[in-house]
């Protein structure tokens, strides 16, 4: 084990901000880049759903008249 | 009027994107390449950079000219901005307006990044951020003098900037130098008030000799 | 036994396929990133020469290999949807971009902010710096010249030929650095040189360049799938489909 | 009351035409006529303004347009071979800004009818850049629907255009001039358009 | 055929004359604003020369992209010369060598005019020069592919700039290179080899890759 | 002889049109009409290989058009909405370019003459770009006099057109008919051109 505590593990040897600010940016990009694409997933579903319900209603109006 | 002017310009760019960002984008590369061109060299970079930075923000400034007025001018649009009831120095001066937002203000935010490539301390930043805060209205509004001048022109690209170059130079001397200055640790007020003088000036006659130079270049 | 590919290589099929394996490369992913920056932090000694901040090594690496190998990835499968008509393979290629792009700027970031303690600058005009900063241009002018073309089709093409003009381009950057001098690390991992690392130190590497490998699996398999939705919601096997998501 | 007098063209070596003289009252049509390159449209913009006569006076209620200068120009509306409708922009968003530019500031749901009226229906949210040549130019016809000014000046508005959207045109025309407009047309198209009086200019 | 193209697009260079100058004052420009911007340094400004020549030089070419087929998109007369009989490649080989007559040649001339004002040494002027001329064909090559893909994009102008950039960059590298490494008393004939093999390369690959954008652009 | 089958046109969300099915051999004339927005020019586009149908075949004496490729370019003529004419050419240089394009390099005296017989005197030396509306859209058309091809594909080739000029092309066509040749045309406007065969294809 490196570490003798926690603030010893945040502070890096003095590194800190640079180790800890390389690895957050990181993994906001990563976290960035999935959000993104379950919102554009969202998206899309919202989209066909819409259509199918759209679709549906039409089919209903069809039978019917 | 001048908001419709303006938040029409801003929407064609927003559509397009192009405007903005090829203004920007080219504003980036070229201070991008000079260090593939020079060398690496930390210290001839940070000599070079303010001047680097103005060079570029002044050319990227110069070349958005040509679309000032002449995508309005193709398409009919232009004859139409004459023929409008509003005065036409105050639409004039919303298409200088929104030149500014669209070309000057993504370089002025740019700038300080790009510095960093360069190695510029601090201070040095914010002198330049500053300077072209003050600077790039003015190249909008005596560029747009230039602009409207050329509007159909055969080589209307090239007389653009033979007209408006001698008139841009001293933005240039005044911009790079007030960062200059600051490095050198003299004062760069001097400067600036040059610079914050030439910003009025121009502001108060330019809207009115673009839109004489429209009126010119429609008959 | 053979294989159908043809069945495969159908949109329809293969959104099925990638969405039954999902699961399994997103889990690996999860578990070798938990274990390799366990190792980096944790196992990995510290280095004599940097310090603590060497540890930026098992995202930078990672980051930077990724990057380019999506590249030629990309360009390979762009190449085939232009050569062969075959819309599966255009969309791969379109699915891999944005996460290529990622990893791109990662190494960027990450590679900035170790220079900076390191060099004591954030940025050298260095010829690995600067061939990455061009890859991160070779993939925004990818993405951005897709997303400028409405119609799917014309942008499969477009964006095939300029990631074939890049990957050109690619050994000639690789190369250039030789002409140019030189402040980054060369290569400390290769098969004929014995490892010039601390053992931990490569295997906290490797295993996050795995975990790496995992998830950009994982999502481009996942945007693939997606970007099949947008493109067929007009053919019947979409409008049959109940909850897209699985 | 808009009134040429003597007016004269000159292009490079040649005079296109001289001493034309005219007068219109509201509700009357003019039509201006002539073979491809007899001078209509270097005349409309004339009229319009956009350049000055090598001799000659127009004038408006007895006073010169020049110097009227922008009142003139917020009575009149001119429509040119160019359509002056922007690519990269909506149906909607070329309507609306074009009319502001005229001096009327319309909200979304006025050009939205409008664009309907003009037979633009399930594409006014489409990029100008995507519809057919008629319907561009339908677009910017359009803005005869919603301006209130007192003379229009048409160069060639029916170009590109099916007859449903002639009909129409015409229509709009007539119910124009019925309302006591002035308008001062060209076109290479036979179209019957019911006026109070019709004047015919033929140039060559 | 290739005449005929290579005819029609110089007498329309001829007639507008912008195109010319366009780039040539362009380049002119970049030059020489930098000395105003970064200070009157001379030996600065030796070292920086080859960089700033061969920087200005690839803007002038990118930024006359733009123009290379979008005039003949927007008045019809490309889909006439995609149905033309001839090959397509050999119609947009011609149209790359007039745009290389008509924007690299000008600034091959004009490079050792300007590299004086920098104070170069004669041999270094010569090496500029001929790496200019090895180098400017690359440039319309290449960035012919970029033009033909973004032709009637939206942002088609910074688009074209992103693509062929990065690809414009080997080209940067060795051309100023080969003028450093002659001003070291190194060899420069590497350099010049290199070049020349992508000149070759490209010479092969670009019209066809050219022709094929083309084709999807019109689709 | 060109023959469509089954030919469908997509553009963003909409089928333009769907199930087109044609023949037409030497001698005959094919009318498309339809109102604005139809989609006859994206189907005479389609027919010049500019865009590929999104279903259906184009067939030229029963090979499909798209393996002809340049082949099938050297025997078709096609003018578009737009005509070509470059703004900063005169008539006879932007004449003799684009007929060398087309394949017929022709020397300043037949482009002098056939730019005559367009109606188009004492204009040839002209830069277009002072040409008015009419007389640039003649310029495109005077190729049609010199071209060889066996198929014309003419999208609204009358715009901008005054009656004489659209009696001259009206001749012209009917020529080109009686000598073998095959028309597809476009036009908003009437026009009555005797052909052997003449097929009418509505859209929408
Ligand atoms: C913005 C700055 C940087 C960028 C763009 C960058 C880029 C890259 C790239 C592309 C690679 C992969 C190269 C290969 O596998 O051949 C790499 C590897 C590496 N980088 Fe960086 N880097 C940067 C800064 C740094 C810094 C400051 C250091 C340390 C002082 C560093 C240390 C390393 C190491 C040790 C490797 C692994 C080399 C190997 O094992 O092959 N990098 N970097
Ligand atoms: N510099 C010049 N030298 C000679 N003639 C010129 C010059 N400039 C313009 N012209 C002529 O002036 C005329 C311009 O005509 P204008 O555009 O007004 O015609 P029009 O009646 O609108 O024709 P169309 O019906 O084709 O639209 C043309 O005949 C053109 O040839
Ligand atoms: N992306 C899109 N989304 C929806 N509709 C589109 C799209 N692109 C084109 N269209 C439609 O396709 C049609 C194109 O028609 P085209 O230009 O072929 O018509 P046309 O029959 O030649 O009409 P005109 O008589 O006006 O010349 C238009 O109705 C246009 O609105
Ligand atoms: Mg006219
Ligand atoms: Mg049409």
């Amino acid at each position: 084990m490196n570490w003798n505590s926690w603030s010893e593990f945040f502070s890096m040897g003095g590194y800190g901000f640079y180790v800890w600010g390389s690895y957050l940016v990181s993994f906001i990009c990563i976290a960035g880049e999935i959000w993104i694409l379950l919102s554009r997933q969202r998206t899309l579903q919202k989209y066909l759903g819409q259509r199918n319900e759209l679709n549906m209603r039409e089919k209903k109006n069809e039978t019917t008249s | 009027m001048l908001t419709w002017v303006i938040r029409r310009d801003l929407l064609l760019a927003v559509r397009r994107q192009a405007d903005v960002l090829t203004t920007l984008f080219f504003f980036i590369i070229v201070v991008s390449l000079f260090p593939l061109g020079v060398g690496p060299e930390m210290n001839t970079l940070r000599i070079m950079a303010p001047g680097i930075v103005w060079v570029a923000a002044l050319l990227a400034s110069m070349l958005s000219l040509g679309r000032m007025f002449s995508n309005d001018y193709l398409d009919g649009t232009l004859e139409q901005i004459l023929l409008s009831p509003t005065s036409l120095s105050l639409l004039v001066l919303g298409k200088m307006l929104s030149h500014w937002l669209i070309t000057g203000v993504p370089l002025v935010l740019m700038a300080p990044v790009l510095g960093i490539q360069y190695d510029l301390p601090f201070s040095a930043l914010v002198v330049l951020t500053l300077s072209l805060l003050l600077g790039t209205p003015i190249l909008s509004l005596i560029g747009a003098i230039g602009a409207a001048l050329t509007l159909g022109l055969r080589g209307g690209g090239v007389l653009v900037s033979l007209l408006v170059l001698p008139l841009y130079i001293p933005v240039l001397i005044f911009g790079a130098g007030a960062v200059e200055a600051s490095t050198a640790g003299l004062g760069f007020e001097a400067h600036f008030s040059l610079l914050g003088a030439f910003l009025l000036v121009s502001l108060v006659f330019a809207p009115w000799a673009t839109a004489a130079s429209l009126r010119i270049s429609m008959e | 036994m053979s294989i159908n590919w043809y069945k495969y290589a159908s949109p329809a099929s293969f959104y099925f396929l990638a969405g039954r394996m999902i699961p399994y490369f997103s889990i690996a992913a999860i578990v070798l990133l938990i274990v390799g920056l366990y190792i980096g932090f944790f196992v990995a000694p510290t280095d004599f020469q940097q310090g603590e901040a060497y540890r930026i090594i098992f995202i930078h690496v990672p980051a930077a290999w990724m990057s380019m190998f999506l590249y030629v990835v990309m360009a390979f499968w762009a190449g085939i949807g232009l050569a062969f008509n075959t819309r599966l393979s255009s969309m791969m290629a379109t699915a891999i971009a944005p996460t290529g792009a990622m990893f791109t700027f990662i190494a960027l970031w990450t590679g900035a902010w170790w220079g900076k303690p390191m060099w004591g600058t954030w940025w050298v005009w260095d010829a690995r710096l600067t061939s990455e900063l061009i890859l991160f241009f070779l993939y925004i002018g990818f993405m951005s010249l897709q997303a400028a073309i409405d119609d799917p089709r014309r942008a499969d093409k477009a964006g095939a030929i300029i990631a074939l003009v890049g990957v050109v381009n690619i050994p000639i950057i690789y190369f250039s650095v030789q002409w140019w001098n030189t402040l980054h690390q060369g290569a400390s991992v290769s098969i004929a040189q014995s490892p010039k690392m601390a053992t931990a130190m490569l295997a906290g590497m490797l295993i996050m360049a795995l975990a790496v490998w995992m998830y950009s699996i994982a999502m481009i398999l996942m945007r693939a799938r997606t970007i099949i939705l947008e493109r067929e919601r007009h053919t019947a096997w979409v409008a049959e489909l109940k909850g897209i998501t699985r | 009351m808009l009134q040429g007098s003597n007016l004269e063209c000159a292009r490079g070596d040649r005079v296109l035409f001289s001493g034309i003289n005219f007068s219109i009252k509201p509700g009357e049509l003019m039509q201006v006529r002539g073979p491809n390159g007899s001078g209509k449209t270097s005349l409309l913009r004339m009229l319009c303004g956009l350049t000055v006569p090598s001799s000659g006076e127009i004038n408006w209620n007895g006073t010169s347009i020049r110097s009227l200068g922008a009142d003139y120009f917020s009575m009149i509306t001119y429509l040119g071979h160019l359509s002056g409708v922007k690519d990269d922009l909506t149906a909607i968003e070329n309507l609306r800004i074009t009319s502001a530019l005229a001096g009327v500031a319309i909200d979304e749901k006025i050009a939205y009818e409008a664009l309907q009226k003009m037979g633009l229906e399930e594409r006014e949210t489409l990029l100008a850049k995507v519809l057919s040549q008629g319907q561009k130019r339908r677009v910017a016809l359009a803005r005869l629907i919603l301006v209130n000014t007192k003379l229009w000046i048409l160069d060639e508005p029916l170009t590109a255009l099916d007859v449903s959207a002639i009909e129409l045109i015409k229509n709009i025309i007539e119910r124009y001039l019925a309302q006591g407009g002035m308008v001062i047309l060209t076109t290479h198209q036979e179209i019957d358009i019911s006026a109070t009086v019709t004047h015919q200019l033929y140039l060559s």
